[in-house]
């Protein structure tokens, strides 16, 4: 291959050689290269395959609108597939790969599916594939086998299955204005707002500041526009209220301002640094915003459009002036608008040859003329090209006079060698975000494109944005930009004066050649100006028709070039103007996100966890640790060798046997204060509170307001306004917003404060008939006596020096006690109990003996109060007050709420002797084969050493009045069939005498 | 119109596919039908559908503001399924997804429904047992579905980490092996042309802007296009019912729009073959034909007729993506979008007669309006043709609220947002 | 640290607070992090219309003068007090024994006082860069004219929630719940590492 | 999106949960009118347009306000603390200048 870098030239450092792999292959090129200006630089034509037909395609762009050179990057064993190569810097190491081909990218048998050519054309797949209507392949068999195969051919890169170690970061950021963009137009807007006093914040998407200043050529201020724009950048880093962010794509415009950009901070790094992100992603509030995110140019659709050689034209400047590429030694342009004359010009200089320009107006300014003289070029006007030469890189074009009036060519046809072709169809302002912010863009007949329409939200825009293509226009916008979002402050410049090549932006209103052969729209996805027609033809006539029928611009490139072309297609089927046809809504994002940047440090750490106080001691005492929420609790506290069964069942014989402990520091703890807190809490909850006395604790059950049981708990008073509520672990977030709505919202008149007070305090439950013993062999400063400290009384003491507060309550069923301290010494209480109960054979227990307990009692958790029973249901109706009306009082009565066939709490007992699993269903006839008929689940179930059974709480219809009848469990999923006992969900001491002593 | 087979395919190569007829015709709006069907979403157009194919009613006209599908049938993520714990649910879920079995021979139209099969992840004991009820209370209603092992998961879908060590690991998960996914404006476009082809009139651009009343009894409608009347106006406008009822006086409804949005990567080589929802949190994620992952998760919360969403949601859907898939950090989401939700008091919808003489009303799909787009509209067209519910939808009452005989799968009461 | 109970009140970040330098700190260490252990934590609320009477009893027993407004805030060497909502402020003092003194002070038609001593854990980032780490978690503007020494800000970074003092020109004490504070710091430390980081 | 609490300033929408309808009428908690205990619990204006609504900022000082937005364009016109004696001034930062964004 021959290079194709110029002699000097460029904003490369030629004084430094790069190293990098291309399939394989090694290739050399500068800091400055992208991978695509360093492979072009090389000689490389064929980049990729296109995603339907396979085709050869090259380089069509130099930016992010590039639908054609697609690679993956790899880092190691990290697969980043799917990256233009236009956007990737090229770095020593660099490793990467072309797509969707195989066996390799010359010789890709995918290209096969070209012999297809009209057989898959647009939407060809809905038509077909539907399979017999009998036989083996009925139904959706025929479809699925095709599918396997569909899927495998489509696709484009490969994603790896090696994680990502790389960092990604999230960055909250304010400033009064946000310019995005840092081309003349941002620059001067952000100097502008900057001099007002003004929080700047200047984001580019390419590595360096200055956008078409770095490639245009043109003279600003009687120095080369690159060197103007440096000097403008140097200006801005003087403020210190200015944050310059370049490799940084602001790809989404969200509700109040906030705008949301993609840095990429390691991407262009050899190494990514350490501790550095890869990604870092802007979330940016911003006072207002100038957008000056450009223009982006559009190709012309003709047949052979997308051969390798085929580039816009102001790639093909950028190219040589910003890369010292040149895209071929002897090119050819094609036109429907000046600018390309212009970009012919900088290849001249940069030392390419053009032999001719093909513009399908019919005559051309005498400005081009003098350009297609100074170039030596023939000007072939009223022509269009009408196909393309070559393999995987081109070699010639064919010409044919264009009659505008029909869109087609005739006449004498010609062919032209030629390496490289420069089309342009002209310029799409770059309105996605404007879009995206809700405003419907305007169309503007002399510029054939899509101009942002008034601003919706605090954003204004400068520059090519606006249609305003030149220069000096876009340095005038880009002032008044500035001083618009500064309230009319700052000071104006003067504007500098620009050196450019003429010329008039404004195209014929051609973007297709009508001749024979493909002529590609949307070059990622295949979609051909054919397929545009076939859709009209079946009645796909609205954009968004057109888009899902056809896929077109939904490609990578987000159909940056392939937009206007299509619903030019579309509008001249129909008809009708562009703008009657209507216009795609952009939305974020405006180019690819990677996926890491968005999680951000939640990337590897979903979410954070809640430690209890004893936490580290469980862990170094053998606990398992279980994930219950954000929590994690000991599930058991297994010796070597031990089941989980058999660490439970050994955990709840020596509670019930002597004495267990655990750690209840989850439950949700709120502090009710205030001289209404006690009327409060009768409103809460069902049953009445004013009337505890202080120093006493009342279970309480809590309803919603449709009648439904929301959640329960143990509230302790502990003085005459002061409550210590406590909820379900699980619940303990939306009982607490539960009560602030109702003081904020229905009860302002209220006097009471909730504040959780959860991690205030270590909590360890000590149950079981030698508990109290071990209480009072560590507690000191209160007896713990039955007289001091009845059930549900409430003790302050200390235990080792700790202030400690005591309730005796039960959860497991046996004598048991809650020994609250701060949290801070929960470590040296639970120590200080676990010692004094040392001569008891005190166990922890974790959250299975926990649950096989109070299964044993037939006390619910949220298993039961599952958000769909009452109160009723659970047999807790004794709760419900009929002296005054609570929360969820006036609903819980309805129809459906007291129906006899409910979902009924009940226990159940294993007759068979085997285990029951969590989630089987209870039938009254066993069906194994066909299950059907349930009548209810399991919510719980456990082997219970108390009985020496296998029991279950189940939810049943109707079911108390089931209670010693025969059923069976039905658990088709786990394949456990049995019979079983429906009884009293009270399966162990239900006269409670071992809690109350 | 002409059949599509491989044949006409081949066919219509042959001769430039110069042939091909439009899918439907774009009649101009008569000015009386015999029903008029508010929306031409996929709901809208099966009801059509179905009330000519089951009901002979085929003086029928679907009215839609926009471009046919615009709504919600071409705004989710695709995923069909009947795995529901409540039996009104699973029963009517069920006989969806036998529809949908049927489907793209019904409709002469492919509408690519791949059984590829919805697995939901577990990741504790007691969540896999939780899974388990659902999936036996399916197992009860004749409905397929297995429990997965962590070692079936992780050889089903190797790019998923499904190791010990991560946050939130894997116990295992339930599987309905016949859900899977379908290609969603397909569904529209099928319905439309077979709806088309049985003689309804589906009348694009045409925005219903009030009633036509005889008293309490609705007579038509008047719209962008003209008045046109009908015996019987049925309302299937699922994201703007708020809207269209208000234009029937009737402002306050058991429900509230929110905006759910939806995400799609760059295109991919398969890696997941399968649909996976992730337990906690909510996401759900599948990778369509042309190799995008598309997926979604939580609504974003409030009230909103936008069709466009905010940030938090997306950083969050994100962040649970790469819990489950963290070597995929590196791919790039490459659209979103938004859809409007109707989401009802317990979570499930509302197929019924009224709420006025003449009217009839379908809505408060939540998340799961896609699937059930053939049985909704099997059984609003029956409810429409009949003048009574049909069984499977005998429990989708507008009633039931005030009743409490409510579906709440979730348990989350009247909180539309918890859904 | 020793309290007047006797007994050592044990850290949350115990196992996970490495004293010395970490991240990138070849290059500076940018931010000092540490874990302030004040003896009391208190929450007081007044009721509407007592928010004065509060701010003066919490004036008369600390000395700290609570200036008016949201989020505003007052810090003094050893104690630290801001609004963090309508009516309620947080007071942070060195020494054990707060919540009894304001118990005294603030009677029940004023206002409630809850003891949070040992369930926040209080955590101190200090250093030219502790605004752009604290940016990494919390969508508020750290800039100090919009953030102004003594002033307080209630906000959350996903689950967890956050008081935030600025008790320095670049120094924030965060107030976060004991059960969440080791996976703050965690997080916190990771974050810092990119511009290096003391742990003190 | 950002709401201003009137209390802490604007602040991000992920610091609020949403609580709906603001015009719902609570009946008197002794009230056994069963129809408007089901308006208030089940039923809900739904508009294309201005809504009343509550928000929590349950992300920051934790109250409860009213905001009236727009639910097609997003818009906030109006945020109001829910108990009326509460009307503190938002957070109005002295001046930014120089600050770096």
């Amino acid at each position: 291959m021959t290079s194709r870098r110029t002699e000097t030239g460029g904003r490369i450092d030629r004084f430094r050689t790069i190293r990098f792999t291309f399939d394989g292959a090694s290739y050399t090129g500068h800091p400055g290269d992208t991978l695509a200006s360093a492979l072009l630089a090389s000689g490389v034509s064929l980049f990729g395959r296109s995603f339907k037909y396979h085709r050869p395609r090259g380089v069509l762009t130099a930016g992010v609108d590039e639908p054609n050179a697609l690679v993956t990057v790899l880092r190691g064993d990290v697969r980043e597939p799917n990256v233009p190569a236009t956007m990737v810097e090229i770095h020593d190491g660099l490793v990467a790969e072309s797509q969707n081909r195989f066996p390799s990218l010359s010789w890709d048998i995918g290209a096969l599916n070209q012999l297809a050519g009209k057989l898959i054309s647009a939407g060809f797949y809905y038509k077909t594939f539907m399979g017999p209507v009998i036989g083996p392949l009925q139904g959706t068999r025929f479809w699925m086998f095709c599918e396997h195969f569909i899927r495998r051919a489509a696709g484009l890169g490969r994603a790896g299955k090696a994680p990502d170690t790389a960092r990604y970061e999230n960055m909250n950021a304010f400033c009064d204005v946000l310019v995005v963009g840092s081309g003349p137009a941002g620059l001067m807007a952000a100097r502008t707002a900057a001099e007002a006093g003004k929080r700047v914040i200047l984001a580019e998407l390419d590595p360096v500041l200055g956008g078409s200043a770095n490639w245009s050529g043109e003279t600003i201020g009687e120095v080369p526009a690159a060197d103007w724009a440096a000097e403008a950048i140097r200006d801005l880093q003087e403020f210190d209220s200015v944050r310059l962010l370049p490799r940084t794509t602001v790809w989404g415009y969200y509700d109040g301002n906030s705008l949301v950009a993609l840095e990429r901070v390691g991407d262009h790094k050899e190494r990514f640094a350490t501790d550095e992100p890869r990604h870092r992603q802007w979330t940016i509030r911003a006072g207002s915003v100038v957008l000056a995110t450009g223009a982006l140019e559009r190709p012309l659709v003709f047949p052979g459009n997308d051969r390798p050689g085929v580039m816009l034209a102001s790639a093909a400047k950028r190219y040589a002036n910003e890369f010292g590429v040149l895209p071929g030694d002897k090119v050819a342009v094609f036109t429907n608008n000046d600018t390309a004359y212009g970009a012919a010009l900088a290849l001249k200089n940069a030392g390419a040859r053009t032999v001719l320009i093909v513009d399908v107006r019919a005559d051309v300014s005498a400005d081009m003329r003098a350009i297609a003289n100074e170039l030596e070029a023939e000007l072939l006007t009223g022509h269009a090209v009408v196909a393309t030469e070559g393999g995987k890189a081109l070699s010639g074009v064919t010409v044919q006079p264009f009659q505008a009036a029909t869109g087609t060519a005739s006449g004498e046809a010609r062919n032209i060698h030629a390496d490289g072709l420069l089309v342009s169809g002209g310029w799409s302002p770059a309105i996605h975000l404007a879009s995206q912010a809700g405003a419907r863009p305007e169309w503007d007949d002399g510029l054939q494109a899509f101009l942002p329409p008034q601003p919706t939200r605090k954003w204004t825009g400068a520059g090519a944005f606006n249609g305003a293509f030149s220069t000096a226009e876009s340095i005038a916008q880009g002032v008044a930009a500035g001083m618009a979002v500064s309230g009319g402050g700052g000071q104006r410049f003067e504007p500098p004066a620009v050196v450019t090549v003429a010329g008039d932006p404004k195209p014929a209103p051609v973007l297709e050649i009508r001749a024979d052969g493909k002529s590609f729209v949307d070059f990622q996805h295949d979609v051909t100006a054919d397929d545009v027609r076939l859709a009209h033809r079946e009645g796909f006539v609205s954009v968004e028709h057109l888009k899902r029928y056809t896929t077109l611009g939904m490609a990578t490139d987000q159909g940056k070039t392939s937009n206007v072309p299509g619903l030019a297609i579309m509008a001249a089927a129909l008809g009708k103007s562009i703008p009657e046809v209507g216009t795609t809504r952009f939305r974020p994002p405006f180019a690819g996100v990677s996926l890491g940047s968005l999680a951000a440090e939640r990337f590897g750490d979903l979410r954070p966890e809640r430690l209890t106080p004893m936490h580290d001691w469980h862990v170094e005492h053998g606990a398992t640790m279980y994930s219950a929420g954000l929590w994690h609790r000991p599930q058991i506290y297994g010796d070597p060798g031990e089941t989980i069964e058999q660490a439970y069942v050994r955990e709840t014989r020596a509670t019930r046997g002597s004495a267990g402990i655990v750690d209840v520091s989850t439950l949700g703890k709120i502090a009710v204060q205030g001289p209404d807190a006690a009327e409060f809490l009768d409103r809460v909850y069902t049953n009445m509170f004013s009337t505890l006395p202080v120093g006493k604790a009342r279970y309480g059950l809590m309803l919603r307001e449709d009648g439904i049981a929301f959640d329960d708990g143990t509230t302790w008073r502990l003085g005459e306004r002061d409550f210590l509520m406590t909820t379900t672990t699980a619940n303990a977030g939306k009982v607490m917003q539960h009560l602030e709505y109702f003081l904020d919202v229905i009860w302002p008149d209220l006097k009471v404060a909730v504040t959780s007070v959860t991690d205030q305090w270590a909590g360890a439950a000590i149950g079981g008939p030698n508990a109290r013993k071990i209480l009072q062999s560590v507690v000191t400063g209160t007896p713990v006596d039955d007289t001091a400290l009845p059930f549900m009384g409430i003790v302050h003491g200390e235990i080792d020096g700790v202030p400690v507060m005591i309730c005796r309550l039960s959860f497991s069923g046996e004598m048991a006690f809650e020994v609250y301290c701060g949290a801070d010494w929960g470590t040296h209480v639970w120590e200080a109990l676990m010692q004094a109960g040392k001569p008891y054979g005190l166990v922890p227990y974790g959250l299975e003996a926990l649950g096989t307990m109070r299964i044993e009692k037939g006390h619910v958790t949220g298993a039961e109060i599952d958000g769909r029973t009452t109160a009723r249901d659970l047999h807790l109706g004794w709760m419900l007050s009929k002296k005054k009306p609570f929360i969820g009082s006036a609903m819980m009565d309805r129809e459906g709420l007291i129906a006899s066939d409910r979902l009924q709490l009940v226990g159940i007992v294993a007759l068979d002797n085997r285990p029951l699993s969590g989630g089987a269903h209870i039938v009254e006839e066993l069906h194994e084969g066909n299950p059907h008929g349930s009548i209810g689940y399991l919510t719980a179930c456990c082997y219970s050493p108390s009985l020496g059974k296998y029991i279950a709480l189940a939810l049943l219809e109707g079911g108390k009045a089931r209670h010693g009848k025969r059923a069976f469990v039905s658990d088709p999923l786990r394949k456990r069939f049995g019979p079983v006992e429906i009884v009293s969900h009270h399966f162990f001491d239900p006269e409670g005498t071992r809690m109350h002593g | 119109m002409a059949e599509y087979s491989a044949l006409a395919l081949l066919k219509n190569a042959l001769t430039g596919n110069k042939d091909w007829k439009p899918a439907w015709r774009k009649p101009e709006p008569k000015a009386a039908y015999d029903v008029i069907v508010i929306g031409g979403g996929g709901h809208g157009l099966s009801t059509a559908y179905y009330l000519a194919k089951e009901h002979g009613v085929t003086n029928v006209a679907v009215l839609e503001k926009g471009y046919l599908g615009s709504g919600n049938v071409g705004r989710n993520t695709t995923a069909v399924r009947s795995n529901y714990l409540l039996p009104p649910n699973t029963r009517f879920y069920e006989h969806s997804m036998k529809l949908w079995e049927n489907l793209s021979h019904d409709l002469n139209y492919n509408v690519m429904f791949s059984q590829r099969g919805v697995l939901n992840l577990a990741h504790s004991p007691a969540q896999l047992d939780d899974y388990a009820r659902r999936g036996n209370s399916m197992r009860h209603q004749g409905v397929d579905a297995e429990l997965l092992s962590v070692a079936e998961i992780s050889r089903l879908i190797p790019v998923m980490d499904t190791s010990k060590a991560t946050r939130f690991p894997v116990y295992g998960g339930l599987m309905q092996p016949r859900a899977g996914t379908a290609r969603h404006d397909a569904v529209a476009w099928g319905y439309a042309r077979g709806a088309d082809r049985r003689g309804v009139d589906i009348v694009e651009n045409c925005e219903v802007t009030g009633f036509l009343r005889d008293g309490d009894r609705i007579t038509g409608v008047t719209t962008s296009r003209g008045e046109i009347r009908a015996k019987k106006v049925a309302v299937a406008v699922a994201g703007s019912t708020g809207r269209v009822m208000q234009l029937a006086g009737i402002d306050r409804l058991p429900i509230e729009s929110h905006v759910l949005q939806a995400f799609v990567t760059e295109s991919l080589k398969p890696v997941l073959d399968t649909v996976v929802t992730f337990g906690m949190g909510h996401f759900y994620v599948s990778q369509s034909d042309k190799g995008g992952l598309v997926y979604g998760g939580d609504i974003d919360g409030y009230n909103s007729y936008a069709q466009r969403g905010n940030l938090p949601i997306v950083q969050e859907v994100m962040a649970e993506m790469l819990a489950l898939f963290p070597s995929l950090a590196g791919v790039r989401l490459l659209r979103s979008w938004g859809g409007v939700c109707d989401m009802s008091m317990d979570g499930s919808p509302i197929i019924t007669t009224g709420p006025l003489p003449g009217m009839y009303l379908n809505c408060g799909w939540c998340y799961g309006g896609f699937k059930a787009t053939p049985a909704s509209g099997f059984c609003f067209a029956h409810t429409i043709a009949r003048d009574e519910p049909h069984e499977l939808n005998a429990a989708f009452t507008l009633d039931r609220f005030h009743r409490g005989i409510l579906i709440d799968e979730k348990g989350q009461g009247a909180t539309p947002r918890l859904h | 640290m020793a309290s007047r109970i006797g007994v050592e009140r044990l850290s949350p970040l115990e196992p996970v607070y490495r004293s010395g330098s970490h991240g990138r700190f070849e290059d500076g260490v940018e931010v000092a992090l540490s874990e302030i252990r004040p003896g009391s934590i208190v929450q007081v609320t007044a009721w509407p219309g007592e928010e004065q009477s509060a701010a003066a009893a919490i004036r008369a027993v600390t000395g700290l003068n609570m200036p008016d407004g949201p989020g505003g805030g007052v810090v003094a060497s050893d104690q630290h007090a801001f609004g963090i909502a309508p009516g309620k402020f947080i007071v942070t003092v060195e020494s054990e024994g707060l919540v009894a003194a304001l118990v005294n002070a603030i009677p029940p038609a004023m206002g409630a006082v809850t003891d949070l001593s040992h369930g926040r854990t209080i955590i101190r980032i200090e250093g030219p860069k502790a605004e752009w780490v604290l940016a990494k978690f919390f969508a508020i503007d750290f800039a100090l004219p919009a953030f102004p020494l003594g002033a307080g800000r209630s906000t959350s970074h996903h689950d967890i929630f956050a008081q935030i003092q600025r008790t320095g020109a670049d120094r924030f004490d965060i107030c976060v719940f004991r059960s969440f504070a080791r996976s703050f710091w965690k997080a916190l430390c990771h974050a810092s590492a990119e511009v290096g980081y003391e742990v003190q | 999106m950002l709401i201003t609490c009137p209390y802490c300033g604007a602040r991000d929408v992920s610091e609020f949960t949403y609580q709906g309808d603001g015009n719902r009428q609570r009946p008197a908690p002794n009230s056994q009118d069963l129809d408007a205990w089901n308006d208030y619990v089940y039923d809900r204006l739904n508009p294309a347009g201005d809504h009343n609504e509550i928000w929590q900022h349950s992300g920051g000082c934790r109250t409860h306000i009213r905001v009236v937005r727009n639910t097609l364009t997003h818009e906030i016109s109006a945020v109001q603390p829910v108990r009326p004696e509460t009307k503190p001034s938002p957070v109005k930062p002295a001046g930014r200048r120089g600050a770096r964004p």
